[in-house]
C-alpha cells in the first residue's frame, strides 16, 4: 500500500534557516533575562500601560513607548493548559503546560511554558516564578519555563 | 451611482537598504506607515481599513498581517486584510485599496507593502512559488527565466549588452536623486554595468535588481474624505490586472503579453489614445535592465523591437517626452512585497509634484506598473484630477 | 439602510469535503469546483468578469500558492487576484469589485487541502518568531487556553461544551457534502483523548480537502441569472490584538465588534430575532459558544445555558450550523467562503434535507489567525 | 557597505530553521508520465480534446479551452526538440527543497519538444554559452536506472552536435 501512496505524491520539503533582526526591544528583553536574569517591561507614555513582552508600539495608542521598567520574575496564571500532543517544534516532551502569566508590575500578559503536567495541580490565580536557562540561547526559551510556588 | 472616486492623500516610504539591522519587520514598517500618516496629517484612528501585504516564505510568517497590521499598523480592533500575489503584490494591493473605497464601503484606507528580503533570501522564497515537481528543481529564483527571456528577447531583436547596460545606468543616475532608493550611483557608466560579473548570461550583476529591506504605505480617500486631507492629492482613473498560464512557459517568453493586455485595457478606460503623448511619466517594473525595454514596447510606447531606439533617443530619459523610472526604478529598490506598491507612490508623488530633484515638469498623467507571478502585469494609471 | 450598492451571490458550488483527496493537485481540485459552477449556472468563462481567489502560501507549500490555479480558475488574460486569507475576506473583496462597478460578475473561489502538510505545523509559523514560536504554541495549545479561561470565567462545563460537537455532528448527517457524517454521543466526545486541557480530540475539528466556488453578479444580470438570488446585506470585519497576552481571552471582542458592524449596515438590532440562520466558523466546541455570546444571540457568559436550551438546534428559534459547521468539515482556509455558500443554499431553498423552513435572512462569519483574531461577519438576504 | 562603520560582529539576530514537509500530490497525469518514463524510457504530454494543444509536461486542465484532460489523453513525445533560449545559472542561493547551496554553475534552457505546443525548462549539459545557439537541436538523456522521478531519470538535456 504504501507505495501506491508514494507513486501519486511528491516528497517536497521548504527548508530555509531564517534570521531574523530582533530589533532593539526584543534584543534588550532576552539580553537582560540572558546576562542578569532580569524581565524588563516598557511603559505607554499615553496610558502608562506596562506592556511584557515589551515592544515598540503601545496597540491602544498607536504610541512608540520609550520608558523601560524592571518587573519581577514572578506573577500570576491567569489561564492555563496541559497539552499531551507533540509536534517536532515543541521544545520539550509533552505533557507540560502552557500559562498565560501576568507579572508582578507588568499591564499586559505573557505567554510561557510552565513546568507542571497535572492540571489538578494547576489553578487560575496560583503565583508561578521563572527559572532562568543556564547557557542562553538568545531566544524567548531563555526563560526556561515557570514553575509553580 | 455607489462608484466613489479614489485618491492618495499619504505617502510613506522607508530608506530602502540591503540589510536592516537596527529594526525587526514591525518597527521596519511603522516607519513607513508613521510617515504616511504624518502625510495626510491624519489620526491612526481615522484609518478604516488596512490592506497589507508580502510574500510568505521570504520571512517564514505565517498570516503575517495580524502580526504587522496590529503592531506595525493602527489595525487594532479594525479590517486587516492580507494581499500576496507574488512580484505583483504591492500592485494587487493597491488595487484591492481601490476597490475598498471605490465600493463605499470605506472612506480612509491605508495600503502597506513591505519585505524584509535578506531574513530568508530572495531566491530561495521565489523557488518556492514554482512547481515542485516540474519546475523547482532546475529554477534558480527569478533570474533564471528572467536571463531566458533576455537572450531570447535580444537575439530576436538583435538588442545589444550595451543597449540594456543603457537603462542600469538611466535608473542608477536618476536614484541618486531619489532619498529612498537602494542602490544610487551618480556617476554610473555603461563599462561600470558591461565589466560587472555575469551571473545568468546575458544577464551581469548590475543588469539585476538588488534585494532591498523596506516598506511603502499610501492612504487612500474618497471624494468627500479628500477635500478634508488635502488640496493636491493623486487621483486612480484606471486599475488593470492580466494573468497569464500557470507555467509561464507554456507561452515563449520573450516578450510579456499581459503587459499589452492589461495597458490596453487601463488607456481605454483612462482615455490614453497614445502612451507617449497623453503620459506624462511612467513608474514600470524593470527586474533587470533588458525588462525595461520589453516591457516599454509591451506597455505600447514603442513598436516591438525598438525599446532599444526609444531610449537612444532619450525619449525615456529624465529630459525626454516619457520620462521612464525617475525614482531609480526596480533596478535601483527592490524590496519584493513593496516594490509594485512603489511604482504608485512615486506615480503620485510625480502628480503632486513632490519629487524634488526628480520631478519631471508639469506631470497631469502617471502609469505605475506591477509584475511577477508566471509573467502577470498590472497597470495603475494617476492622474491630477478625477477622471471625467 | 446605509448606502451600499447591490450584489448578489447568483450560484455556488462546493466539492465533498474528504481526508484525503490524494489523486488531485490542489488546482484539480480547485478545477473541479469551478466546472460544477460554470455547469450549474450554465455559463462559461467568458461570463466570469474577474476571479478573486483565497489561499495559503504555508498550507499549499507555494509562495504565490495562486498561481497554481490560474488555468483552473480561468483567469489566463484575464483579471484574478489572492486574498491570503479565509475565504470570507476573499467574499468582500469580491463584492466590492461589483459595488466598486469595475465588473459585471466575480467568481470567488477557496480551497484547501489539509492532508499535504503537518497543521500543527503550519499553525506554528503563525506564531512570531520574537516571542512565541519557540514555545511550540499551534491552534491547539492556544484553544486550550482560550476554552481554559472562558469555561472558568463562566461556569461552563464540558458537557455543554460537547453538546455543540453533538449538535453540529448531527446535521453533517443531512448534508452530503460533509467531511465526518457519523453521529456521536456526549460520552463519546468526553471520553475521547485529552489534548489540550481541558479540550478533547473530539471537541477539535478533523482536518479535511476540499474547496467552494461562488459568482457574484450585480443587480440586473443576477436578476436574469437566477429566481432567486442572494443579497449582500451587511459586513463587519475587526481585528483583535497579535499576542495573546494582549487579547481579552475570555471573549470575542473583535467578532462582537465585526458583528455590531454588520449589524448596523444590514440594519438588524435583535439578532436572533433577525436572523433566520447562521453560519459560523467554530474552531473547537467551546468556541461555538463563545461565538453565540459575541453575536449577540446571548447574553455574556450564557453560551453554556444556550446551547442547553436548543435554541441553535435546527427547530430552534436561531440554527447555527445546519451544515455541520467546521467540527464536520475543516478544509481550514475555506471555511468561511463555505459558510457564505450554505448561508446562500438555504436563502436559496436549496439545503435540501438541511433547509430550515423560509429563511429569509441568515449569518456567515469567517475567521482568520489563532483564536478568533481576525474576524468577517456578512449578513444575506433572500430580497 | 561604508568601511569606516564599525561592523558590530555579530548582529543580535533570532533564528528560526523553518522545515516544513510535504506531501504534494502530483495527478494521474504525473503518475501516468512517472510510469511511463520510469517502465519504457517513455515522455509523455497531454493533448486537449478540444483544440488539440499539446501540453508538456502533462496536466489536467487546458486553460484556453477550460477543459479537462486525463490519462487518455495523454500524447507521447519524442525526447527531441528545440533550443528556444539558454542560460548558465553562476551565482550562489539556498536550496529551498535542501536548505544547502544549489552546485553552480550549470546550464538552463528553455526548448520545446517535438510535436509539443508548449515551452519547458530545464538543465542542460553546457556550462560554455558560446556553445549554445538559439535553434540547436536537444535531446533527453536517460539515467541507467529510472526510479520515476524528473531530475534522477533525466538529469539533463544535451545538445545534439549532428542530427541522424
Amino acid at each position: 500500500m504504501a507505495d501506491e501512496i508514494e507513486k501519486k505524491v511528491y516528497r517536497g520539503r521548504i527548508k530555509v534557516p531564517y534570521k531574523h533582526t530582533a530589533g532593539a526591544y526584543v534584543e534588550k528583553f532576552i539580553t537582560e533575562i540572558g546576562k542578569n536574569n532580569k524581565i524588563y517591561g516598557v511603559k505607554c507614555p499615553k496610558c502608562n500601560k506596562v506592556n511584557v513582552p515589551p515592544k515598540m508600539i503601545c496597540i491602544e495608542c498607536f504610541e512608540k513607548m520609550e520608558e523601560w521598567v524592571e518587573i519581577g520574575n514572578q506573577g500570576i496564571v491567569k489561564g492555563f493548559t496541559v497539552i499531551t500532543h507533540s509536534t517536532p517544534v515543541m521544545p520539550l516532551e509533552p505533557p507540560f503546560a502552557y500559562g498565560i502569566i501576568r507579572l508582578d508590575g507588568a499591564d499586559t500578559d505573557f505567554v510561557h511554558i510552565i513546568k507542571e503536567s497535572d492540571p489538578e495541580k494547576l489553578k487560575i490565580g496560583m503565583k508561578v516564578k521563572a527559572v532562568f536557562k543556564e547557557n542562553p540561547r538568545k531566544r524567548i526559551l531563555d526563560i526556561e519555563y515557570f514553575e509553580p510556588i | 451611482m455607489t462608484k466613489h472616486d479614489v485618491a492618495v492623500v499619504g505617502i510613506g516610504q522607508t530608506k530602502f537598504r540591503s540589510k536592516r539591522r537596527d529594526v525587526n519587520i514591525p518597527e521596519m514598517i511603522y516607519e513607513a506607515v508613521k510617515m504616511a500618516l504624518d502625510d495626510a496629517q491624519l489620526e491612526p484612528k481615522e484609518i478604516d481599513a488596512i490592506i497589507i501585504g508580502n510574500m510568505d516564505h521570504f520571512e517564514g510568517i505565517n498570516f503575517s498581517e495580524l502580526l504587522c497590521g496590529i503592531e506595525a499598523a493602527p489595525g487594532y480592533l479594525k479590517p486587516v486584510v492580507k494581499v500576496a500575489t507574488g512580484g505583483t503584490t504591492g500592485s494587487s494591493l493597491a488595487i484591492c485599496g481601490y476597490h475598498n473605497v471605490a465600493s463605499g464601503i470605506y472612506d480612509n484606507v491605508l495600503v502597506v507593502g513591505w519585505e524584509k528580503l535578506n531574513e530568508g533570501g530572495a531566491t530561495t522564497g521565489i523557488i518556492t512559488a514554482f512547481d515542485p515537481v516540474w519546475e523547482r528543481p532546475s529554477l534558480a529564483g527569478a533570474l533564471g527565466p528572467l536571463a531566458l527571456m533576455a537572450g531570447m528577447y535580444s537575439a530576436k531583436y538583435g538588442i545589444t549588452a550595451e543597449q540594456a547596460a543603457k537603462v542600469t545606468v538611466k535608473n542608477r543616475s536618476n536614484a541618486a536623486n531619489n532619498p529612498f532608493a537602494h542602490l544610487q550611483m551618480p556617476n554610473i557608466t555603461i563599462d561600470y554595468v558591461m565589466s560587472s560579473q555575469m551571473i545568468a548570461y546575458p544577464l551581469r550583476l548590475h543588469d539585476c535588481c538588488p534585494q532591498s529591506e523596506g516598506a511603502c504605505a499610501l492612504i487612500y480617500a474618497n471624494e468627500q474624505e479628500t477635500k478634508k486631507i488635502t488640496d493636491n492629492p493623486a487621483w486612480f482613473h484606471a486599475v488593470e490586472t492580466a494573468h497569464y498560464y500557470t507555467f509561464g512557459t507554456d507561452d515563449k517568453m520573450f516578450d510579456l503579453p499581459t503587459a499589452t493586455i492589461a495597458s490596453k485595457k487601463a488607456y481605454k478606460k483612462a482615455g490614453i489614445k497614445n502612451p507617449i503623448k497623453d503620459l506624462d511619466v511612467a513608474e514600470i517594473y524593470e527586474p533587470t535592465s533588458w525588462s525595461e525595454l520589453s516591457w516599454t514596447e509591451g506597455l505600447g510606447f514603442c513598436k516591438p523591437g525598438e525599446g532599444g531606439k526609444l531610449l537612444d533617443e532619450g525619449i525615456t530619459q529624465m529630459s525626454g517626452e516619457l520620462p521612464v523610472n525617475p525614482s531609480g526604478g526596480v533596478l535601483s529598490t527592490n524590496p519584493i512585497g513593496a516594490t509594485a506598491l512603489v511604482r504608485v507612490a512615486e506615480a503620485a508623488i510625480q502628480i503632486m509634484g513632490r519629487g524634488e530633484k526628480r520631478q519631471v515638469p508639469d506631470v497631469e498623467k502617471a502609469l505605475a506598473m506591477g509584475f511577477g507571478g508566471s509573467l502577470w502585469t498590472e497597470i495603475m494609471i494617476l492622474g491630477k484630477n478625477p477622471l471625467r | 439602510m446605509t448606502k451600499i450598492g447591490k450584489v448578489a451571490i447568483v450560484g455556488v458550488a462546493q466539492t465533498k469535503y474528504e481526508k484525503d483527496k490524494i489523486d488531485q493537485t490542489y488546482s484539480e481540485l480547485v478545477f473541479e469546483v469551478v466546472k460544477k459552477l460554470h455547469n450549474d449556472l450554465g455559463i462559461t468563462n467568458d461570463d466570469v468578469g474577474c476571479v478573486i481567489t483565497s489561499s495559503n502560501d504555508f498550507n499549499d507549500g507555494r509562495t504565490i500558492a495562486n498561481m497554481a490555479i490560474q488555468d483552473a480558475v480561468g483567469s489566463v488574460r484575464k483579471a484574478e487576484s489572492r486574498v491570503s486569507g479565509d475565504g470570507a475576506f476573499a467574499f468582500m473583496y469580491g463584492a466590492m469589485r461589483i459595488l466598486s462597478e469595475s465588473y459585471d460578475t466575480v467568481m470567488v473561489v477557496s480551497h484547501c487541502k489539509c492532508s499535504e502538510v503537518n497543521q500543527y505545523l503550519v499553525n506554528n509559523t503563525i506564531f512570531d518568531p520574537y516571542y512565541q514560536r519557540h514555545l511550540g504554541l499551534d491552534q491547539i495549545s492556544s484553544a486550550g487556553l482560550m476554552a481554559n479561561m472562558y469555561m472558568n470565567k463562566y461556569g461552563v462545563t464540558e458537557e455543554q461544551a460537547a453538546k455543540v460537537v453533538v449538535k453540529n455532528r448531527k446535521n453533517a448527517l443531512n448534508n452530503p457534502y460533509a467531511h465526518l457524517r457519523e453521529e456521536i454521543t456526549i460520552k463519546d466526545v468526553l471520553n475521547s483523548k485529552m489534548m489540550a486541557y481541558p479540550l478533547k480530540e473530539l471537541d477539535f475539528p478533523p482536518f479535511s480537502d476540499g474547496a467552494v466556488a461562488m459568482l457574484l453578479a450585480k443587480e440586473d444580470v443576477a436578476k436574469k441569472m437566477t429566481e432567486t438570488p442572494v443579497w449582500f446585506k451587511g459586513y463587519g470585519n475587526c481585528t483583535d490584538a497579535y499576542y495573546l497576552g494582549n487579547r481579552n481571552m475570555t471573549d470575542l471582542i473583535g467578532l462582537e465588534l465585526a458583528a455590531k458592524e454588520a449589524y448596523r449596515m444590514a440594519g438588524i438590532n435583535k439578532p436572533n430575532k433577525n436572523l433566520d440562520v447562521c453560519e459560523v466558523s467554530e474552531n473547537f466546541s467551546v468556541h461555538e459558544l463563545m461565538i453565540y455570546e459575541a453575536l449577540g444571540l446571548c447574553d455574556k457568559g450564557e453560551g453554556g445555558k444556550f446551547i442547553e436550551s436548543g435554541e441553535t438546534e435546527m427547530n430552534g428559534s436561531i440554527p447555527v450550523n445546519p451544515s455541520g459547521g467546521v467540527l464536520s468539515s475543516n478544509p481550514t482556509m475555506a471555511n468561511g467562503l463555505i459558510r457564505v455558500a450554505e448561508i446562500a443554499l438555504q436563502l436559496q431553498g436549496k439545503a435540501d434535507k438541511r433547509q430550515i423552513s423560509n429563511a429569509k435572512t441568515g449569518l456567515a462569519y469567517g475567521m482568520n489567525g489563532i483564536c478568533s483574531q481576525g474576524n468577517c461577519v456578512l449578513i444575506f438576504g433572500g430580497e | 557597505m561604508s568601511k569606516n562603520r564599525k561592523l558590530k560582529k555579530d548582529f543580535f539576530e533570532i533564528k528560526w530553521k523553518t522545515d516544513l514537509p510535504y506531501r504534494y500530490s502530483i495527478g494521474k497525469l504525473a503518475v501516468k508520465f512517472f510510469e511511463e518514463l520510469k517502465a519504457n524510457k517513455k515522455i509523455m504530454g497531454s493533448k486537449c480534446p478540444k483544440c488539440e494543444k499539446v501540453h508538456f509536461p502533462p496536466r489536467a486542465v487546458c486553460a484556453d479551452c477550460m477543459v479537462e484532460m486525463t490519462i487518455e489523453d495523454m500524447v507521447e513525445l519524442p525526447p527531441k526538440g528545440t533550443l528556444e533560449g539558454f542560460t548558465v545559472i553562476n551565482y550562489p542561493f539556498t536550496d529551498p527543497s535542501t536548505g544547502g547551496i544549489r552546485p553552480f554553475p550549470y546550464g538552463y534552457a528553455l526548448f520545446k519538444l517535438d510535436g509539443a505546443d508548449t515551452y519547458t525548462m530545464h538543465f542542460v549539459n553546457e556550462t560554455d554559452v558560446n556553445k549554445m545557439k538559439i535553434g540547436q537541436r536537444v535531446e533527453a538523456v536517460f539515467n541507467e536506472e529510472l526510479i520515476g522521478d524528473l531530475t534522477a531519470d533525466i538529469p539533463y538535456f544535451r545538445i545534439i552536435k549532428e542530427e541522424n
